[in-house]
C-alpha cells in the first residue's frame, strides 16, 4: 500500500488542563486526536502514581494527534501556549499513514 | 477530652489510615486502583450530601442557615490570607507556593467533617442538619482570594479570573457531586433516606475504611517523597493554621449563635484544608506551584492532626464558648 | 396516574439522573470512572437476573412462561420494522441509521424494567418472576430483524450472518451474566437469595442511583454534542415509537392473557430501548451507522420519557386491558 | 459428606464461579473491569483479615495460637518439596516450572478458606479465629523454600536472595493488607466490628460471588489456552497434592492438638493453592517459568476440586482425627 | 548495543471489533501484538469518552504491533479489510530492535 | 520551532518487575519517564488480558523514557539486565523535543 508521510505529536499532560488542550486544538481545526491514561511517571516534578489518586486534579494523559506536516509549527504553538507552565512534555515523530487527505 | 482523642484514635478508620501511612512509608506495594480512589470520593460525597439534604428536609430550614453559609464564606475567604502571611513571611515558602498552599487551608475536607459529625454522634451532641451545606459554600471561596493573592505579587505568578476559569471552579464535579446529592436528599427525604440506607448509611463506615486506607497511602507517599523538600517551619504550619482556622471560626460561631454541635464542626472546618477539590483548581491558577507541597501538609500533616488532637479540643472549646 | 408520575419524578434515581443530565448539559467535569460504570452495570444485571430466578424458584414454573417468552420474541423481532419504517420514511432517516436505530428499540432497557417493577411493587399490583426471563429473550431478536432490514437496503449496507457473527451476539457479556444470574438464582432460591440479600437487594436501590447519575451524564453530552443532528421528526420518533411499543405489547398481553402486572411489565419492555447490549452488536454488523444518534435518543430522550410519562400511562392502560 | 458436598455445589458462589468458567470456555466477552478485580480481592482480604482479628479479640489469645502458626509455617516451608519431587519426578514438568508450581502449592488460598469457614458455620463447627492469623502465616513460607529448590538446581535458574526480595516479599500489599486489618480488628474488637458489619460481613457473600465469577472467568481462560500444554500427569497432581498437603496438615493438627473445626481448617490451607500472593513473588524469582501453568493449575483444577470434594472430605476426616 | 529496524503499526479500533481483529492477526503469524486502553479522543465520528460508558461497544484500544519490514504489506492489507468500515485509525511509523529473530 | 533529535526507548514489562525498573532508571539519572498501563497482547508468553486479573503479578505496563541519544546505549544496558529474563519488549525510535537541555 502507498503510504504518506504525516507527524505524530505527543502531548503529556495533566488532567486538570486536558480540557483546555482538547478545546484548544478543535479549535484550529486539527482532524482528530487520541488520549490515553498513563499510570504514573517522574519529571523534574519528581515522581507520581495514578493509583490511589483522590483529588480532581490527579492524573495525567498521553495525548497524540497525526497531523500534516504543514500544520506541525502552527499546532506546536496552540499547545506550548497551555502546557508551557504546566507538568508535561511535547514530542514529534514522523509516521506513515494510507489515507493522506484524512489529516 | 483525652477519652475521646484515645477512642478516635482506636476507630477502624483512623487505624485504616494508619495501616496505609504505615504500609506506604515501608515501602509495600499496597495499593488502591485509581477507578476504585475516584468512586470512593465520589460515595462520599453523594453520601455526605445526601444526609445532610435528608437532614435538612427533616428540620425544616432554620434561620440560622443563611447567616451560617454566610460566615462559612467569609471564613474560607479570609483564611487563605493569614495562611498566607504565615507562610511567606512565617515559614518563607516562595511566593507561588505560599499562595497554593494557602487556598487549600481556606477550603475544607469532606473526610474531616465526617469525622467531627461521627464524634458528635457518638456524644450525642446535636447539630444542625444544615451544615453540609455550609460545608459545600466553603469549598471554593478560599480559591478566589489565592488568585487575589496571586496577582499581589511581584508580577512572579499571574492568576486568571476568566469566565472559563470561573466556570470551571464552580462546576468542578466534586461540588457538583455533593451539592446535587444534597439537593436530591432535600427533595426526597425520609422516603429517599429509607431506600437508599443501607448504601449511603449502613455501608459508610466501611467505605470510609477503604478511603481512609487509600488516603493513608496516599499521605505516607507523599511524606516519604516530601518530607526532606518540607522545612520544619512549613511543617510546623501544618499544626499550628487548623488552630489559627479553629479559633476564626468559634470566632464566627459565636457572633452567629451557633449551637455547641455547630459550632464544633464550625471550627473544624475551618481547620482543616481541602486535598479534593482545591488541587485541581490549583494547578489551573497557580501551574508553577508543586502540589506535592500542599497535598503532603494537608494530607500527611493536617488531617492526622485534626482527626487526633483537633476534633476533641474543637468539641470541648466548642461547648465552653457557645451558649 | 398523574400521582405515580409526580412520585416517580421525585424518586432519588430520577433526581440523580436529572443531576447527572444537568451535570453534564452544564458542562461540568463530574464522571464516574469507566471501570465502575462497567461494574454498576454487571451488577444490574446480575441482580435482576439473580431476582428473577429467585422468584421463579418461589413461584414455580407457571404455564404463562412460554407463551409470554414467545410473545416477547416476536415483539422484539417485530417492533424494528415498524420503527425502521417510520425513521426511514417518516423521519427521512438514511439507511444504515435507520436500521440501526431500529434495532436499539426493538431491544429492551434493564434500568427500564427495574423502574416498572420498582413502580408495581409501590402499588401492591403484582406481577411474574418469569417476565425478567422474558426481558432477557428480548434483548437479541431485534438484532437479527436489523440484519434482514439491513440486506434490503439498496446494497448501500450489507449485514453478516456468519457463525462468528451470531456466537458473539448470543454470548454477549450482558446476556450471560443476565442469564447466569437467573439461572443461579432459580437454583438457590430462597436460601441463595437470604445470604445475597444485602448486596443485591439491600444495596440496589444505591447502585441504581450512582448509575443512573452515569446514565444522565453520559445521555447529557449526547444531548450536547448531538441535538444538532438531530431532526425534530427523528427526536420525535423517540416519543412516538414507545408508545407504538407498548401498544403492540398490550396487544399481544391480552392475547396470552397476562396479569395487570405482567401487561404493564410487557408494555414498558416494549417501550423501552437498549443502551447496553444491543449497540455492540450494531457496531459490527453496521459499522457504518453512527453509534451516537441511537444513543442519544434511546439514553437521552425514550429513557426519561419511559420514566415520567410512559410507566404511569402503561400501568393505567394495563390494568384497563387486562383482566 | 455427600450432602454436604452436594450443599456446597449448590451454593450462589460455587454456582457463580461455574457461570464464568462456562461463559469463558465459551468464549463470551464476560469480563470484570480490572480495577473491580482488584478491588474485590482487596475487600476480601480486608475482611477475612478484620474478622479474625475482631475475633480474636473476643475469644483471647488462647495458648494454641503460637503452636497453630508454627505448624502452619512449617507446613507451608515444607510442602513445596513434596511438590516439586511430584512435578519434577513423577509428572517429568522442567525444574523452573516445577519449582515455581511447587511454591503455589505451599501457599495458600484466601477464598478456599472462606469456604471452609463458611462450611464449618453452616454444621455449627467451631474453630478458633486466630487461624487466620495461621492462613497469613502461611502466605510467604514456601516462596522461601522455592529459592531453596530453585538453587539446587543445574543451575538453569538460579534464585535470588537480596535483601529487597526479601523486603518485597515482606511487604507484599495482599499479606499487608490482611494482616493490617487482622491488627485493625483485633484493636477495635466488637466495637469496629458492629459499625463495619454491614459491609465487611453482610455484603460478603454478594462481593464473594463476583469475585468468584471472575475466578471462573481467569480459570476458563486459563485452560482455554493452556490445556494442550498440560500433560494428563501435571493435570492429575492438581488433585493428587491438595490430598497430600492435607494429610500433613492433619498430622500437625494431631500433633499440636487442635479441635476438629481448626483441624478442617488447617487441612484445607494445606490443600490449597495461592493465586493472589504467590505469583508476583515467582515472577521475580523465577521469570524464566511459565505463569500461565501455575495459575491454571491452582485456579483451574485445584480451587474447584477443594470447594466441591476437598473441603467435604476434610471435615470428614478433621472429626474423626481431632479430639 | 546493536539495533535492527523494524516496523510499528499501530491501529485505533473500538471495543466491539478487537477480537476480530487480534484473531486474525494471530491468524496471520504474527510474533505478538499490545493493547493499551484509550481514555477518549476525537474524529469523524466526534468527540467521545471512555469515563462512564456503560454499553458493551463503548471504549477504543490502542493495538500496536512490532514487525519486519518484510511483513508490513500483507499485514496492512489484513487489518484494512477490518478496521476499514469502522471508527479507527492506521499509522506505521519506524522502530530498532536488539533481537531481530523475534519479529 | 526548532526541533532537536531524541530518543526515546520504549519497554513493554510486568507488573512484578516495573518497581525495580524504575528504581534502576532513577539510579542512572534519567531526566523522567512515563507508565501507561496495558490492556492485553501476545507474545511468545501466549495471550493474556488485564480485565478480571486478580494477582498482584497481573499486568504490564508500557514504559517510555525520551532520551539523549548519547546515553542511549548505557540506558539499554540498564534496561536489558532487567528485562532480558522476564516477560517483555524492548524498542527504539527517534523522536524531537523543543527543549533538549531537559533529556
Ligand atoms: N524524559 C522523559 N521521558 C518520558 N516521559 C517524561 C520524561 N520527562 C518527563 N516525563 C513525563 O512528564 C511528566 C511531567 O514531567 P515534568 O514536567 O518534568 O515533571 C512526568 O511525570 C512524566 O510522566
Ligand atoms: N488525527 C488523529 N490523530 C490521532 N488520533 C485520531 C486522529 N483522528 C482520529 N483519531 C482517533 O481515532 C478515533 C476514530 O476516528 P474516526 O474514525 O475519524 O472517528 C478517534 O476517536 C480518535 O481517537
Ligand atoms: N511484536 C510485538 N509487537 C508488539 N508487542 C509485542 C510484540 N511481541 C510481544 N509483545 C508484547 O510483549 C508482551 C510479552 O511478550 P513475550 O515476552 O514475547 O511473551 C506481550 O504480551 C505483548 O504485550
Ligand atoms: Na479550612
Ligand atoms: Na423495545
Ligand atoms: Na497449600
Amino acid at each position: 500500500m502507498q503510504m504518506f508521510a504525516k507527524k505524530r505529536i505527543e502531548i503529556l499532560i495533566e488532567r486538570a488542563v486536558l480540557k483546555r488542550l482538547t478545546e484548544e486544538l478543535e479549535r484550529t481545526g486539527v482532524s482528530g486526536y487520541s488520549v490515553a491514561p498513563l499510570a504514573g511517571g517522574r519529571g523534574r516534578a519528581g515522581r507520581w502514581e495514578a493509583d490511589g489518586q483522590i483529588g480532581d486534579a490527579a492524573g495525567m494523559f498521553a495525548l497524540w494527534c497525526i497531523v500534516d506536516a504543514a500544520r506541525l509549527d502552527e499546532l506546536l504553538q496552540v499547545v506550548f501556549a497551555i502546557v508551557a507552565r504546566q507538568v508535561g512534555l511535547v514530542s514529534v515523530s514522523d509516521v506513515q499513514v494510507v489515507r493522506p487527505e484524512r489529516f | 477530652m483525652l477519652a475521646l482523642a484515645v477512642q478516635n484514635l482506636v476507630s477502624p478508620s483512623v487505624l485504616f489510615f494508619g495501616m496505609g501511612l504505615g504500609a506506604s512509608l515501608g515501602r509495600s506495594d499496597l495499593s488502591v486502583p485509581e477507578a476504585i480512589a475516584r468512586f470512593l470520593s465520589l460515595y462520599l460525597l453523594i453520601s455526605i450530601g445526601f444526609r445532610g439534604g435528608a437532614e435538612v428536609a427533616h428540620q425544616g430550614v432554620t434561620p440560622g442557615l443563611a447567616l451560617a453559609i454566610v460566615a462559612g464564606i467569609v471564613l474560607s475567604a479570609g483564611l487563605p490570607f493569614i495562611a498566607y502571611a504565615l507562610l511567606r513571611y512565617g515559614a518563607r515558602l516562595d511566593h507561588v507556593n505560599a499562595a497554593a498552599v494557602a487556598g487549600h487551608y481556606g477550603s475544607i475536607s469532606a473526610v474531616t467533617f465526617v469525622a467531627i459529625t461521627g464524634a458528635l454522634t457518638q456524644l450525642a451532641l446535636p447539630y444542625d442538619g444544615y451544615m453540609i451545606a455550609v460545608a459545600a459554600a466553603m469549598e471554593t471561596p478560599a480559591i478566589f482570594s489565592v488568585l487575589v493573592i496571586a496577582r499581589s505579587g511581584q508580577g512572579r505568578a499571574k492568576g486568571e479570573l476568566s469566565g472559563d476559569f470561573l466556570r470551571e471552579i464552580a462546576l468542578n464535579g466534586s461540588i457538583v457531586a455533593l451539592l446535587g446529592a444534597f439537593v436530591v436528599g432535600c427533595i426526597t427525604g425520609e422516603r429517599g433516606m429509607s431506600s437508599l440506607k443501607p448504601f449511603l448509611l449502613d455501608a459508610f463506615p466501611g467505605f470510609l475504611c477503604v478511603f481512609l486506607l487509600d488516603m493513608g497511602l496516599i499521605a505516607g507517599r507523599g511524606l516519604r517523597d516530601g518530607w526532606r523538600s518540607l522545612s520544619p517551619a512549613v511543617a510546623g504550619f501544618a499544626w499550628v493554621m487548623p488552630l489559627i482556622g479553629a479559633v476564626f471560626a468559634a470566632l464566627f460561631a459565636r457572633l452567629i449563635g451557633l449551637s455547641p454541635g455547630s459550632t464544633a464542626i464550625l471550627m473544624t472546618l475551618g481547620a482543616s484544608a481541602s486535598y479534593i477539590a482545591v488541587p485541581a483548581a490549583m494547578r489551573l491558577a497557580l501551574p508553577a506551584a508543586n502540589p506535592a507541597i500542599a497535598l503532603t501538609l494537608s494530607l500527611g500533616l493536617t488531617f492526622p492532626f485534626n482527626l487526633i488532637v483537633g476534633i476533641p479540643l474543637y468539641i470541648a472549646a466548642a461547648q465552653m464558648i457557645a451558649r
